[in-house]
């Protein structure tokens, strides 16, 4: 069902403008010293260059969002009754740029709120009525590690149309049955002829992140029998230095932590799921005023346990993270993941 | 070099625990460095990437410990000082005299995030090899803009000095010209410049975490609801509501390290509105931060007679 | 929850521009108000049973009375939900009748804004938490600062109510201001004949502890339990061995000193007993014009006393009490000749002020009570009074009377014929201010019958022409310049306050107005209570008084301290600030801003150092709350989340 | 002596004009009469300063208007001075005084005619010549032998010039006149 | 106290209980007359009021903000009004800066006695929020 | 503050009938080291005549000076004469207080004035800016029989928030300045009682009433001559004394000297560039009684004792 077309660079504009009118668009976008997925509107210059500084997770899965709203009302005999209204989001959303990485995050995140006897009607409804198009990396970017966990710059899971960009134009292959939706145009071309840069490029492209990467070229799993995991001299030796913001879990493709609240106002309110983080006090911090993790260290280790080792137990060996590098690259002092997950595979030094 | 592992080796036999930089995952990012063992020392560096306010872990630390400052840095000393927030004896301060820093940030975006695998300096510029090229910069193009309008480039506060003092030519004018400018703007391009830049924020916290004065950090009350101050909707009101709690918290306490702005991943700039009171403090109780340890930050003091403020008519 | 709506008609007063029914009707519509109605009189006794009924009824756990201003009823409802076993912070108050029907016409607007104002009401009542009083032990000794005749009335009443005084005296001697005039209005009794016996009862009152020459050098704690710290200062004579047989001040040789006593109208000795019947009656050192501290030789005094009471080298004592309340009576100061240079103040030497002429007529004063004018020692023909002198003189920051002048100005006036039958007295006024008993009858008097010539008018300018002082004036009843030739001008000059009123008001953290005279807490209904609870008022420090006035005032300070004291332990107002101690990180900001000192530090167990509130100074502002950045510290009762509640319920009508 | 009706003959836009163009509140005034005990001139006036001041919180526009006082005020500010209610009497007088020219009440020609001829003077020569000023002033009022004893006096001392010294300036000077006297025909 | 229309605008005042919150009783015992817009929140002492009140009030839909305590030197709790005063001068010098304006905020001294300045602050502070309209605060695109 | 540079607005006055003062005034500046420069092209100020006529046109005649000064650079204008002060500095005073009127005033005038000059009478620098140990350096003549009436007159000290400085009921600075020149000031009750001020051709009769009470009070003070700063005073008191004894049946003899005068004789300048022939009341006696002045050496020790019982 792989079907492949090109698309020249100077057609791009009327191509996003037509994809556009199929449902909300979704591109990266520059917006100054950051950039970011944005609604495509007519003349917004789409930013394929760089990686986006945030990934599209928040299209699918957005920052903050309405679960339903309530209204208090009484009914005759003065009694108070709560009223609700649904939230039915069945909107088509297309994203179009998005990285490797960032697609195969959702497929990280799908197994939790997909796959499973419960699923999350919220996002799966989302998830269903969107389109991705990941366009492969080319060179890797600072702290880029996606194939040590198992991705590629060409990797197409998550993705339904993977775009190679060439000198000349894009190379779109279709690699899922919603992907043809990124080829039914007539400005497309076929595609084969161009396979062999592609392939090409790929080749170069994953060179230069190997070498790039040196030693650090695979992760495994922990096992959850990791010594140092427990030992909390070994957090505050890398982990001092983390200032305990949510920047890595904010930028994270892959992480899908959440708060619930209600926000009330005197005769109506909302329910409201909103991004949270596991760096954060008040992620875990108990009614009784207890926390069971209250600093930074027992937290950065949930962070690491949960990516590396408790999600790959549950979830048949799959890491929680693809491997993007923004925790990295963003950290503002440089926290490198990387560098405590391979410590902690090393044997304990004595 | 050699200089600075020294200096570091003397404080560390005094306190056990030195608070410096190392490299970081490239070259072109220093990480901050906590040496607890002897061996530690070696890997401590000084170069034009060590971006980092060190003072950050200051506060509430439990132990004695020495610290790296730059001059902008020793500010947020004095300022802890100043508001009782460390104890001068429990500090061993190593001031380094600079000529500024680079922004990583503004470097990284000029070769496309590309991967960097190693830099060198000579002279004014810069050779910065990434994985697929190298490219050559003027210093002064990557100087961080908070380095630019300088005007404690020599560390205030300091127990052992490292380098050549330098001389800085900025004025307080020069410093606030920024402020000044956005001022002239109408209203509502201010407003909707902000609405623009605060709609951005992700609420990530690491402005606030950077910021080495904002000490409530876990208990900060952006993502309380007792008070509930805002709710954790990404609704613009609620972003706004964030940043005038940071803002207001820091009245005449920020020490303009800019560390909140390098931390914005979306790079709202939010030292702007720190900037914008302190020109206030200056002006109306002629105070400026993290100078005099005997200061009182203006907004814990009062007098009864204001010079400056005057009653305003309707 | 269960919120219970009251709203009040206040007979026609809110029902007139606020349509209520809507008002209790939207109150309805609101979740958790579980009933809403209205009441003609909601203040009323049946008023009240309403609402304890209600309670009952429908098992409210919260009221809002939407009613008149909380400052006038707010009370008066806690105590009925307080009957209906609810605690007393589950009301609220909406203020419907000051704020909105007595100052809109328009009953359209008015009823939305009375909609949303019980509404926010009704949103803090909901986050309102059940507070309790603590108790406390307390001191029943008092205070009295200031041996003037008001703390002297006030020392002996609560001495007789069975308390334990401490009195503190800036001066070597009690008697103040009244032991100085040599008669008083109307009744031209003697002065010190009348003030005399008091001062003796004071002396030898076994209750009363008298600290003469001393000073409040600091205040801690609170009501109920203050410790004081009062500055003896050095007199560099021992008052346990000075007999107060005057021998020292006969035979010092520095006889130039300022008279303190006498209003430096003549000099005294470097060693002295301020006047005879000075309680107590010991000698003290004036080290400015003491010779052996001015030169290092003399030591007359010393060689001479009798009981070798006299020490050079006496140093200021420091001495703590404990009290559990104040009475401050610290009198007033007088404003100086100086500050009158078109009178020639300072520079002639018989133009001199109301209280230097009091010592003149006083037969214990420098004359032996004969009139002489200072200058040469005639005696005057012609005396010139001038009234408001600084007084009422915004120029000079005076807007206000000085409340006694116009009197003794008659009483002097009466008194120099009495001394000097052939003597014309003269006096300048504005107004006649005598509306005390008697006193109109007294002025009146001075002219009728002692021939006094009042002239309406103020005096423009003093000058000297040969031996006598040109006065020069208006009569502004003739609308004419006139002037008279006098041989003395007497001038009533100001009441102020005293110069240290401020510093020991910020020792006791009362308030003061712009001239310096303590704030009472209501000037009608609660004279002599200030707002900082233990200490009170009495006579002029609160503002310019007669005697008769001080000596009530003491009397009522007493009866105030007597009544706190009948209690055996206080309740604390529970409107205090709270320290959560999880929540605080331990910056300190609220102690360095708390006004009352009420925050101090503490190390909790893990060694964490927090702040806490020490309940029974926190008075209740809350400037804590809205400095601390993190929320810990929360002014109960206006906690950050009952005043968001009211903006958000604010927010929530549109 | 005539009785006022105080309600009828009330005139309250005199007062704030007075108000207005003195920047004066006439109503702080309380009678104390210190004004009128050390005036100077009161032995000279026909209602002393207190009673200007009465008669103008009484809105008596036409007695104020008429009175020598206003005229023979010299503003040596010794009711400013002593005012206990920091009123610039000199001030009110001064407005007074320019409103009555302004209405044309002149009680005391002379004062007037003696400042016109100075001002005229000035106009013309920029600056004030003294001799001129006693000639046109003697000539206008009729009282030609004013100060004719003082006369040699000064001229032989050498201290008045016989002729006036005119500056460059002048045309300045007289242009300031010339646009304020226009701000005024311009109903400023 | 007429006004144009019958349009209120929303005004949330914020008054210490011991003199503007007395002020506005006397004023109302007074009958002087004043515009409704103005909702009262009684606090302590101005020295109580978080410039963050007033910010949050902004946020969430006010277009005009009051803030009123006892004259300097004359706080119930004697320091309260200085440190309000300094806060809220900070405030409204921070909020131009973010494209509010300030006359949207006015701090001001009112005393229990003060019944006829309390109107006169009402009435014409409302007259200048009617001046400036609603405020808007509008959020741009969003997204998701 | 020693050399500094003032302007110097003499007014008409002291271009005539007091250019004595203008004179003396001048020399004693010079031996002072006080450098002074005259606006060029100053223009009468209006005296009291203008603000009677029109307070609009006060201001402006004054503000047209002041901007003259400002363009010279200068930030203080010495006004000698006390009219022509109390107009500078009310038309700078009023500019000042009201931006309105600022408008208006330099609407009117050629260059507009921006409030950077601050008018100071000749009394307020000596007093102000020369220490008295300065004046008392530069004195060689002493005049033992003179016994003098300080007189200021009644506006240049009042009212006080015109004239910011020293006492308005009670000034000193004339009393310190001469006595630190050595000459004997008498106790003097009137110092500012008006003399009728610029009535005299108006209303002589006036004039000489009010003169005669301030002569008569000096005499009865033990004054044998007048010192005085004020160029009216000094006419209406010396040139109309004539006048006086006749009207009032006296036989006044009393000199009436600019105190920049009597600094003059005693700083040793020749009477007759003092202009002291000038007068109208004879005052040679004054010249006559002049001796040379004995050096008091460390005169600055010598503190005046605590007084002694």
């Amino acid at each position: 069902m792989e079907r492949i077309g090109f698309l020249k660079k100077e057609k791009i504009e009327e191509y996003l403008q037509s994809l556009s009118k199929k449902g909300e668009l979704y591109v990266p976008v520059d917006v100054g010293r950051a950039v970011k997925f944005e609604k495509y509107l007519t003349g917004s210059s789409i930013c394929l260059d760089r990686p986006p500084t945030l990934p599209p997770k928040s299209v699918i899965y957005p920052q903050s969002e309405r679960l339903f709203k309530f209204k208090f009302k009484k009914d005759e005999g003065n009694v108070d009754l709560i009223e609700i209204e649904e939230v039915e989001d069945t909107k088509k959303r297309i994203i179009f740029g998005a990285r490797p990485c960032d697609s195969a995050g959702f497929s990280v995140i799908d197994n939790v709120f997909i796959q499973t006897d419960t699923p999350d009607v919220y996002y799966e409804r989302r998830r269903m009525n969107s389109f991705i198009a990941a366009k492969a990396c080319d060179k890797p970017s600072a702290g880029c590690f996606c194939i040590a966990v198992g991705g590629g710059p060409f990797d197409d899971s998550g993705s339904d149309a993977l775009i190679t960009e060439l000198e000349e134009g894009y190379l779109i292959e279709a690699k899922t049955e919603k992907g043809s939706l990124f080829l039914d145009w007539e400005l497309i071309e076929p595609g084969d002829d161009h396979l062999e840069k592609k392939l090409k490029k790929k080749e170069e492209s994953e060179r230069l992140l190997s070498e790039y990467l040196g030693e650090l070229k695979k992760i495994e799993p922990l096992d959850p029998k990791t010594e140092s995991f427990n030992d909390e001299n070994f957090w505050k030796r890398h982990l001092s230095k983390c200032i305990s913001c949510g920047l890595c879990t904010y930028l994270c493709p892959t992480c899908y932590c959440f708060n619930i609240t209600d926000e009330k106002k005197i005769f109506e309110g909302e329910r409201i799921r909103s991004w949270d983080s596991c760096m954060f006090f008040h992620f875990t911090l108990e009614a009784s005023g207890h926390n069971p993790r209250p600093d930074k260290f027992k937290r950065f280790r949930n962070r690491v346990g949960h990516k590396f080792m408790f999600y790959p137990e549950k979830y048949s060996q799959l890491i929680a993270c693809c491997g993007c590098g923004r925790c990295i690259r963003f950290c503002p002092v440089s926290v490198d993941i990387r560098e405590v997950v391979f410590e902690l595979q090393k044997p304990r030094r004595v | 070099m050699v200089e600075l592992k020294e200096k570091i080796s003397e404080v560390f036999r005094d306190t056990n625990l030195v608070i410096c930089w190392r490299e970081g995952f490239d070259p072109i990012h220093a990480t901050p460095h906590f040496v607890r063992e002897e061996s530690q020392i070696e890997d401590s560096i000084f170069n034009l990437f060590c971006v980092h306010n060190l003072c950050v872990y200051l506060p509430f630390l439990k132990e004695k410990a020495g610290i790296l400052v730059k001059g902008c840095d020793s500010r947020t000393l004095i300022q802890f000082l100043q508001e009782g927030l460390i104890r001068r004896e429990d500090v061993v301060i190593i001031g380094i005299s600079c000529r500024g820093i680079i922004d990583v940030g503004k470097l990284m975006r000029e070769v496309l995030y590309e991967a960097v695998t190693g830099v060198s300096i000579d002279g004014d510029s810069i050779k910065v090899k990434t994985v697929s090229r190298e490219r050559e910069f003027q210093l002064t193009s990557l100087l961080a803009d908070k380095c630019k309008i300088c005007r404690y480039p020599n560390p205030l506060i300091y127990d052992h000095l490292i380098g050549e003092p330098v001389e800085s030519k900025v004025s307080w004018d020069m410093a606030y010209e920024d402020i000044r400018e956005f001022e002239k703007k109408p209203l509502e391009d201010r407003l909707s410049f902000w609405t623009k830049e605060i709609g951005k924020c992700i609420r990530c916290y690491a402005c606030r975490n950077a910021c080495p004065l904002c000490i409530c950090r876990d208990r900060c009350i952006a993502e309380t609801r007792d008070p509930h101050f805002t709710s954790q909707s990404v609704e613009l009101k609620e972003k706004f509501m964030f940043h005038f709690i940071h803002a207001v918290h820091l009245a005449g306490r920020c020490v303009e390290c800019g560390e909140c702005e390098r931390a914005c991943p979306v790079g709202i700039p939010v030292k702007m509105m720190k900037k914008k009171i302190n020109l206030e403090m200056k002006e109306l109780f002629d105070y400026e931060t993290g100078i005099n340890v005997d200061d009182k930050p203006p907004m814990y003091t009062f007098k009864a007679e204001e010079e400056k403020i005057k009653e305003h008519e309707l | 929850m269960r919120v219970g709506v009251f709203i009040c008609h206040c007979g026609n007063n809110i029902a007139g521009t606020v349509d209520v029914q809507k008002v209790a009707e939207e109150m309805r519509k609101i979740p958790g108000v579980a009933y809403s109605t209205t009441y003609v009189y909601t203040c009323s006794e049946p008023g009240q049973n309403e609402i304890i009924e209600a309670i009952k009824k429908y098992k409210l756990d919260r009221v809002v009375v939407a009613a008149c201003s909380p400052r006038m009823h707010e009370l008066t409802f806690r105590k009925a939900v307080e009957k209906a076993s609810l605690n007393r912070y589950f009301l609220e108050m909406a203020n419907i009748r000051e704020h909105i029907s007595w100052v809109g016409d328009d009953k359209e607007l008015n009823t939305q804004k009375a909609i949303d104002v019980v509404r926010m009401a009704v949103a803090k009542v909901m986050n309102n938490k059940p507070l309790f009083s603590s108790s406390f032990k307390l001191t029943k000794r008092v205070l009295v600062i200031g041996g003037g005749v008001a703390g002297m009335q006030a020392a002996l009443d609560c001495a007789d109510g069975g308390l334990d005084v401490v009195l503190v005296e800036k001066s070597p001697s009690i008697g103040g201001m009244m032991a100085r005039l040599d008669k008083t209005f109307p009744t031209i009794d003697c002065s010190i004949c009348i003030l005399g016996p008091k001062m003796v009862d004071v002396a030898q009152n076994e209750r009363i502890k008298l600290y003469a020459y001393s000073e409040i050098e600091d205040v801690k704690g609170y009501i109920g339990n203050y410790e004081v710290t009062i500055r003896k200062k050095a007199t560099y004579v021992d008052w346990n061995k000075c007999t107060g047989c005057g021998l020292c001040m006969e035979k010092c040789p520095s006889k130039n000193a300022y008279d303190y006593f006498n209003f430096g109208i003549a000099p005294t000795r470097a060693i002295n007993i301020p006047f005879p019947q000075a309680i107590p009656k010991k000698a003290k050192i004036d080290p400015n014009y003491c010779r052996y501290f001015l030169k290092g030789k003399c030591g007359v005094c010393a060689k001479i006393c009798p009981t070798k009471a006299i020490d050079y080298d006496m140093k200021d004592e420091l001495v703590k009490e404990d009290v559990g309340a104040i009475i401050v009576a610290t009198g007033y100061s007088l404003m100086g000749v100086e500050n009158f240079p078109e009178y020639g103040g300072g520079k002639y030497k018989d133009v001199i002020t109301g209280i230097q002429y009091e010592r003149i007529l006083n037969a214990s004063g420098p004359t032996g009570g004969h009139i002489k004018r200072p200058s040469d020692g005639k005696e005057p023909e012609t005396v010139v009074f001038i009234s408001c002198c600084g007084s009422r003189d915004k120029s000079v920051g005076i807007p206000y009377c000085s409340n006694f002048c116009c009197m003794y100005i008659a009483k002097q006036a009466i008194l120099t014929k009495d001394h000097l039958p052939k003597s014309q007295s003269y006096v300048f006024y504005m107004d006649i201010r005598a509306p005390g008993k008697g006193y109109d009858e007294f002025t009146r008097r001075a002219q009728e019958e002692y021939g006094v010539r009042y002239i309406r008018g103020r005096v423009s300018k003093i000058y000297p022409r040969g031996e006598k002082l040109i006065v020069r004036g208006a009569d502004t009843l003739l609308g004419i310049q006139v002037e008279v030739e006098a041989d003395l001008v007497v001038l009533a000059n100001a009441v102020i306050s005293n110069p240290d009123a401020a510093k020991l008001a910020e020792k006791l953290r009362i308030s003061y107005d712009t001239f310096g005279f303590y704030v009472e807490s209501h000037p009608k209904l609660r004279p002599v209570e200030t707002n900082t609870s233990g200490v009170f008022l009495a006579g002029a420090c609160q503002g310019p008084k007669d005697i008769p006035a001080s000596v009530s005032q003491g009397s009522a300070a007493a009866s105030k301290v007597l009544a706190l004291f009948s209690k055996d332990v206080l309740e604390s107002d529970p409107q205090v600030s709270y320290v959560n101690p999880n929540v605080c990180v331990g910056c300190m900001k609220c102690v360095k801003t708390c006004p009352f000192g009420a925050i101090k530090e503490e190390e909790l167990r893990d060694g964490r150092k927090v702040a806490k509130v020490i309940e029974t100074v926190c008075a209740g502002c809350g400037i804590c709350t809205s400095t601390c950045p993190c929320g810990a510290i929360q002014l109960q009762h206006f906690t950050d989340n009952q005043i968001l509640a009211e903006v958000y319920a604010f927010a929530s009508g549109k | 002596m005539k009785v006022i009706n105080i309600t009828k003959e009330f005139d309250s836009k005199f007062i704030e004009q007075v108000a207005k163009e003195s920047g004066e509140n006439p109503y702080l005034c309380y009678q104390c009469g210190n004004c009128t005990a050390g005036c100077p001139f009161t032995e000279f006036f026909d209602y002393p300063v207190s009673q200007i001041m009465r008669l103008l919180q009484q809105g008596q526009k036409e007695t104020i208007l008429r009175s020598k006082a206003i005229w023979l005020c010299a503003t040596c500010e010794t009711c400013t001075t002593r005012c206990p209610c920091q009123i610039d009497v000199a001030q009110i007088m001064d407005t007074l005084r320019v409103i009555a020219r302004r209405e044309n009440y002149v009680s005391e020609k002379e004062i007037k005619l003696f400042f016109d001829t100075f001002l005229e003077s000035l106009k013309k020569h920029g600056r004030v010549f003294e001799l001129g000023i006693l000639l046109a002033y003697n000539l206008k009022s009729g009282k030609i032998f004013t100060d004719v004893d003082l006369g040699p006096k000064v001229l032989l001392k050498g201290k008045i010039h016989l002729l006036p010294t005119k500056i460059k300036g002048q045309e300045k000077v007289e242009s300031i006149f010339r646009k304020l006297a226009e701000r005024v025909s311009g109903n400023e | 106290m007429p006004q144009e229309s019958k349009k209120e605008l929303r005004i949330i005042g914020f008054l210490c209980n011991w003199c503007s919150y007395g002020g506005a009783d006397t004023a109302g015992v007074s009958r002087f007359k004043q515009p409704t817009d103005l909702r009262i929140v009684r606090v302590p002492c101005s020295g109580r009021v978080d410039p963050l009140f007033v910010v949050r009030a902004f946020l969430s839909g006010a277009d005009g903000v009051l803030v009123s305590g006892c004259h300097p030197r004359d706080c119930h709790y004697s320091d309260g009004n200085y440190y309000a005063r300094r806060r809220l001068e900070m405030l409204k010098r921070l909020l131009p800066f973010f494209g509010i304006d300030d006359r949207r905020f006015h701090y001001t001294w009112v005393s229990a006695s003060e019944g006829e300045r309390w109107q006169r602050v009402v009435t014409e502070f409302t007259k200048v929020i009617h001046g400036l309209g609603p405020l808007k605060i509008e959020e741009g695109e969003e997204i998701g | 503050m020693n050399n500094r540079r003032y302007a110097y607005y003499s007014g008409c006055s002291l271009e005539s009938t007091a250019r004595e003062y203008n004179e003396s005034l001048k020399e004693v500046f010079r031996l002072l080291n006080i450098e002074i420069k005259e606006p060029e092209d100053w223009s009468c100020c209006g005296s009291s005549p203008a603000h009677t006529v029109d307070p609009l046109l006060a201001c402006a005649l004054g503000a047209r000076n002041l901007a003259l000064v400002e363009k010279m650079g200068l930030d203080v204008v010495i006004a000698p004469c006390p009219s022509c002060f109390t107009v500078l500095k009310r038309a700078h005073l009023k500019m000042k207080k009201d931006p309105e009127v600022r408008k208006k005033v330099n609407e009117v005038i050629d260059e507009p004035y921006n409030l950077k000059v601050s008018p100071k009478s000749a009394l307020q620098i000596l007093y102000e800016d020369v220490p008295p140990e300065k004046i008392s350096e530069m004195v060689v003549y002493e005049i033992p029989e003179l016994k003098v009436a300080p007189y200021y007159g009644c506006i240049v000290t009042r009212p006080p928030e015109v004239a910011e400085f020293d006492d308005a009921e009670n000034p000193i600075s004339m009393d310190r300045i001469l006595e630190s020149a050595g000459i004997e000031v008498c106790d003097f009750p009137f110092k500012t009682e008006c003399c009728g001020a610029a009535f005299g051709i108006a209303k002589k009769e006036i004039v000489n009433r009010l003169s005669y009470k301030v002569i008569q009070m000096a005499k009865d003070s033990g004054a044998n001559c007048i010192a005085v700063c004020c160029p009216l005073c000094q006419q209406n008191l010396d040139l109309r004394q004539g006048q006086i004894n006749r009207l009032m049946g006296t036989n006044f003899q009393i000199p009436v000297l600019y105190f920049s005068q009597l600094l003059g004789l005693v700083f040793g300048i020749s009477p007759k560039r003092l202009g002291i022939d000038k007068l109208v009341v004879d005052a040679s006696w004054i010249t006559r009684s002049m001796r040379k002045a004995e050096k008091k050496v460390g005169n600055k020790e010598k503190e005046p004792e605590a007084e002694e019982e």
